[in-house]
């Protein structure tokens, strides 16, 4: 029996359809998400389905009133789902790429993140922030970051970076449901790839690791499309009989710690992958998991693999030298044996 | 304006209850008993009051970090309030938030604000969910003069106008942001004017006359519910005590203050309703005393219950986690 | 208007390169070999040119995401752009910006700019330094109708006007961003009364004119450099293309395109001039050549220089670290 | 000869007058930082040099024109500092707490610091930024966060984060000669405690950490006021015959990472202690540092004192919870032995 297959890009479409269907309170808003606000012309309507096209055709369905596109004033529409989840709705909010997150982290640091928190537990912020991350379209410095850390660190937010199709849709419906702000990281170049992803509903815990490949030699950490280059570094390591155990890191905050510690306590050694910038990330807090919780349990140094401490560079050459690759990994690996 | 012997009442009520929580926080302060920041809303209380009085229970408002009169206005009650900055587990934030961010979501009293300028984009959220499900909720949006430059007040109001929103913004122009003057922070002849050049409404009210405030209010949320969309009411007004408490206020003239307390909302009010024999002295004189007992059974609940255990720190951060 | 030979050569000049590499970069869009995000300039020359007009090399201009005709137009070599465009070492920023990030800031442009409205407050600093200097320099501050809306860009219109900075705000109203039409985003009757409820004159022009363009900024540098403060010029323009290299345009008719066209500033330039024999056909069609040969020296320049070495991915992050 | 005491309140306000007596293109603004701004009235001038009086004085020395009041538009006068810098000035902006930068984070992680790297070394951003740090004020949520792991995180970014008096001064005219943005993270309950400061001006380097203590058993690196408490516990601990090897980790990026490794070679052990909160962290970074070249040193497992993924609360005996204290310091070196 054949699955289905979908792309990344659909399975977010098909989760956020499922979901406005399922719950008249769902409803998003964002940039050109649909596209020729306010014109009647059926031509017209839906004329973008957003920027990479993910909301395509939702306005057909749901209408302007619940697919809305909005200024770009991203303080106020974020900040808008944000009033909007406090009184009782579930807002899903497009912005746009990760980097503009800087003309709105107000709404979302200390208002979204921090108000059940003073309001001593007597509120709730049912609000998915949909962003795009990464790196690989040389859109350079300020449409390129992968820079999820910075959600990371803040108490109050939910943190999720899906690295399938059917993790997309399974972490998208979820995050939907879940009550607290969840900040949901798309990977660009992720958007065409392709994979099985069931028909209907289904959820994966906000708080679980995928373990896409087992194995007994070294555990690799890695993120979002990391995961897809960790899975060809360890195809490519089977074949010289190194046999890693990939976990894939979707949910970052809450995070499934003992995924980690289990495997590096079959494996003793860690390689983490990461395509954000090294200092105050995720594969710091992972390498200081590995410290502070299995130190026991290593036999080598622990290896990081992110790009380097730089912004992210325009030029093709300059770009692919600046996101990880397969051969970094494998080096990465080899260098814990 | 059809303001029955009630709805004069309930006016009176509310702004002398703020004046009196307000003044009781100023001495408490002083004497050391008030942890953390507090900025007090005496002498502003037209405003607040004017403004709520067309508000129901499922209504909302947000606020700022001047928010006591606020929460009082929107039925907030005072022994919760007066607890939660005190920093007690009774408090309408069980302690976590205090002064500076007391709220009652319950109540559509979305949180006092810490962040000049948080709390615009929030109310258009509130008008979005009441325009998106068709309800007739509306939503009052406190900020102030110093609010007013912060970019995420314009682009609130752009927002709020181009989907018609059910929000009144509501700019309490104190003529200071800290120390520092509307002569000085203010481009443009008015604030109101920004209304104007975004799309609605701009109206400069006369924020020491409740009168005035509940008109003006009255108008722009029938507008409001009625999907005309947004209105920026400008109301001028004057806070009594420094920006915050410790302020020892270098930045304006006795002078001026004492112009501004010579126009206080509440003489002002007796004045009208005793000289129209719409209410009478003995009435006022009778709200007065309440209002101190109300404030004196509050601080008593207040010292009265315990604080937070310190483990408590850990919770509430999420839903689940 | 006191616009002589050499000027009125100059605009047209500067006009026709400007469409000449756009057009070509549109072509070469096509072909595949730009990448990353390209957003054009054709159709709003006159907007640049009118208001660069009025700057020297030691004025300032700060730039939007569609870049290239500011970069022109404020004398960026087009060798140099394309390269960069290209990504390509010998760029005007190495390979490192792109289309996005094209800058200059030797010529004093400040940079194309990836983040709508992050370009107003930078040009309050440039502004900023020559106020507190006492120099006579002015910035143009160009963003567009969309970038209008960014509570970024209120801010400096109320900061520019309250520190009276020598700051021209330059709106380019091609009414669109990305798919949305000004007449959904835009909350009020038009931009230009932001401007004026933020206490500067605001002034809808004709952008499609550059003879009104310059006319307008003339006043505005004018006013900027005698220390009476900022202005905003709202110039009502439209791209020819789509929003990027790649958008198909459906949020849009052909005949409101069609419209557009026939306003065109290079041919309305041509008409006036041609018709007022202030400059002779053969004079402009002499421009139109060297305008294309230009280009194609630009591509040649481009094509021929090298792409950066890897590694030079980790220079340029700061001066020391 | 007894030096000079001045409270690190005043170190700050002295390095400020320094650098703008020497240098005309130095020049401050932020919020009431001299107070009462458009007013002549000699009783009104500098009415209150800032929120933590920081500043004070310094209108009446040089002026309203590089003393400059700004209305409450961060996002305008951060942007317009940078501005400024690019155009050749030395601004030094006060933002008054750290909790704010959520309003103007764009002007700071996609203007000030990647412009350089953007415009491809062509422009540079000579920029201070001053914030205050830290809780203990009972300020609550939005006014006592420490995040200055945010700023860490991004590439064109420096962090400097003094403990002492005589550190602030050093550090801040340092910042203000460098090239480069730099971000002052000062902490609030420090601006009343004194120690010795020299006359006159010199530098601390940018890259540098102290080492206030020096001690063979046991690695302490700590950040800001969480120092001062480290050096408390490392007397009780050698008062038990523990000698706590303490490292001030000053400037946060760049990081002296020698500093610790060389520490850690020598003691073994490693106890992080940081007042932001953990996740994504400075304290990861410096347990992913000994987990990545320092593993073959480490005696014992790595611990971390931080205070909780929770936002600020405001009661006293929360907020006193939340922040680390001396006795977590010395269980968590305890822990190491
Ligand atoms: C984003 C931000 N910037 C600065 C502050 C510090 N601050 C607190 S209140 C205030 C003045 C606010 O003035 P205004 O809006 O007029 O309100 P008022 O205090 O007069 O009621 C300032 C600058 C802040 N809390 N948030
Ligand atoms: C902060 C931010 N939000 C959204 C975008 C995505 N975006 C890029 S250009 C653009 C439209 C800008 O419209 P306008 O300001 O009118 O300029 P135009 O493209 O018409 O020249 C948008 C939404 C962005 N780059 N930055
Ligand atoms: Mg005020
Ligand atoms: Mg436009």
């Amino acid at each position: 029996m054949s699955e289905r297959e979908l792309t990344y890009r659909a399975a977010i479409n098909e989760a956020l359809q499922l979901e406005m269907r399922r719950d008249e309170s769902v409803f998003i808003m964002g940039e050109d998400i649909a596209g020729a606000p306010g014109r009647d012309d059926p031509e017209m309507v839906d004329a973008w389905g957003g920027v990479m096209k993910v909301t395509e055709g939702l306005v057909r369905e749901f209408g302007p009133n619940r697919v809305r596109d909005t200024p770009i004033t991203e303080s106020a529409f974020v900040g808008a789902g944000v009033g909007a989840a406090a009184t009782g709705m579930r807002p899903v909010v497009e912005l746009m790429f990760i980097g503009f997150m800087g003309v709105t982290l107000d709404q979302i640091f200390n208002q979204a993140a921090k108000m059940r928190y003073m309001f001593g537990g007597k509120a709730k912020i049912p609000l998915v922030i949909r962003t795009t991350i990464g790196a690989g379209f040389r859109a350079a410095a300020q449409h390129s970051d992968a820079t999820y850390s910075t959600f990371v660190h803040f108490p109050g937010l939910k943190v999720v970076a899906p690295s399938t199709p059917h993790d997309a849709k399974g972490l998208l419906i979820a995050a939907i449901r879940d009550d607290d702000p969840v900040i949901f990281c798309e990977n660009k170049v992720l958007y065409d790839t392709s994979g099985p992803v069931p028909e209907g509903d289904y959820t994966i815990p906000l708080n679980s690791a995928g373990h896409p490949r087992e194995g007994s030699d070294v555990t690799i950490v890695a993120i979002s499309r990391m995961v897809n280059l960790s899975l060809d570094a360890a195809e490519r390591l089977s074949a010289e009989g190194i046999e890693a155990d990939v976990i894939d890191l979707r949910c970052l905050s809450p995070w499934d710690e003992n995924a980690i510690l289990e495997s590096i306590e079959k494996t003793g050694r860690l390689v983490v992958v990461d395509e954000d910038t090294p200092r105050c990330s995720v594969a710091s807090d992972v390498a200081a998991l590995a410290a502070t919780r299995a130190i026991g349990f290593l036999d080598a140094a622990v290896q990081i693999i992110t790009p380097p401490h730089t912004p992210v560079p325009f030029s093709p050459p300059l770009e692919d030298y600046y996101v990880p690759d397969v051969d970094s990994i494998i080096a990465a690996v080899k260098a814990t044996l | 304006m059809e303001l029955d012997r009630d709805r004069l009442l309930w006016l009176y009520e509310r702004m002398r209850l703020i004046r009196a929580f307000e003044n009781r926080l100023h001495d408490d302060f002083a004497a050391g008993v008030i942890p953390g920041f507090c900025h007090l809303y005496a002498g502003e209380e037209a405003v607040a009051v004017g403004v709520c009085a067309h508000l129901g229970d499922d209504d909302f408002i947000t606020s700022t970090h001047r928010g006591h009169g606020h929460c009082i206005a929107k039925g907030v009650p005072v022994d919760e309030m007066m607890a939660e900055i005190r920093g007690k587990v009774t408090g309408c934030c069980k302690g976590k938030g205090g002064s500076m961010h007391i709220a009652d979501v319950d109540r559509g009293m979305l949180g006092a604000n810490g962040i000049v300028g948080g709390g615009p984009p929030l109310a258009c959220g509130a008008g979005l969910m009441a325009s998106i499900r068709g309800t007739r909720q509306a939503t009052a949006c406190f900020f102030g003069d110093g609010g007013s430059n912060q970019g995420t007040t314009a682009e609130s109001l752009n927002l709020a106008s181009v989907w018609k929103l059910p929000v009144v913004f509501v700019c309490e122009n104190n003529r200071y942001a800290e120390t520092t003057s509307t002569d000085y922070s203010i481009g443009g002849p008015d604030i109101a004017g920004r209304g104007i050049a975004f799309g609605m409404p701009g109206i400069v009210v006369d924020g020491q006359d409740v009168f005035a405030v509940y008109e003006a209010a009255g108008e722009a949320f029938r507008r409001a519910r009625d999907g005309e969309g947004p209105t920026l009411l400008e109301c001028q007004t004057y806070r009594y005590f420094g920006h915050f408490e410790g302020d020892e206020k270098k930045y304006r003239t006795r002078d001026e203050e004492g112009h501004f307390r010579e126009r206080d909302c509440l003489e002002g009010f007796r004045k009208t309703v005793v000289a129209g024999e719409l209410l009478s002295a003995a009435e006022l004189d009778g709200i007065d005393e309440a209002s101190e007992a109300a404030v004196v059974k509050a601080v008593e609940f207040a010292e009265q219950s315990p604080l937070p255990e310190p483990a408590e720190c850990l919770d509430d951060v999420y839903v689940s986690y």
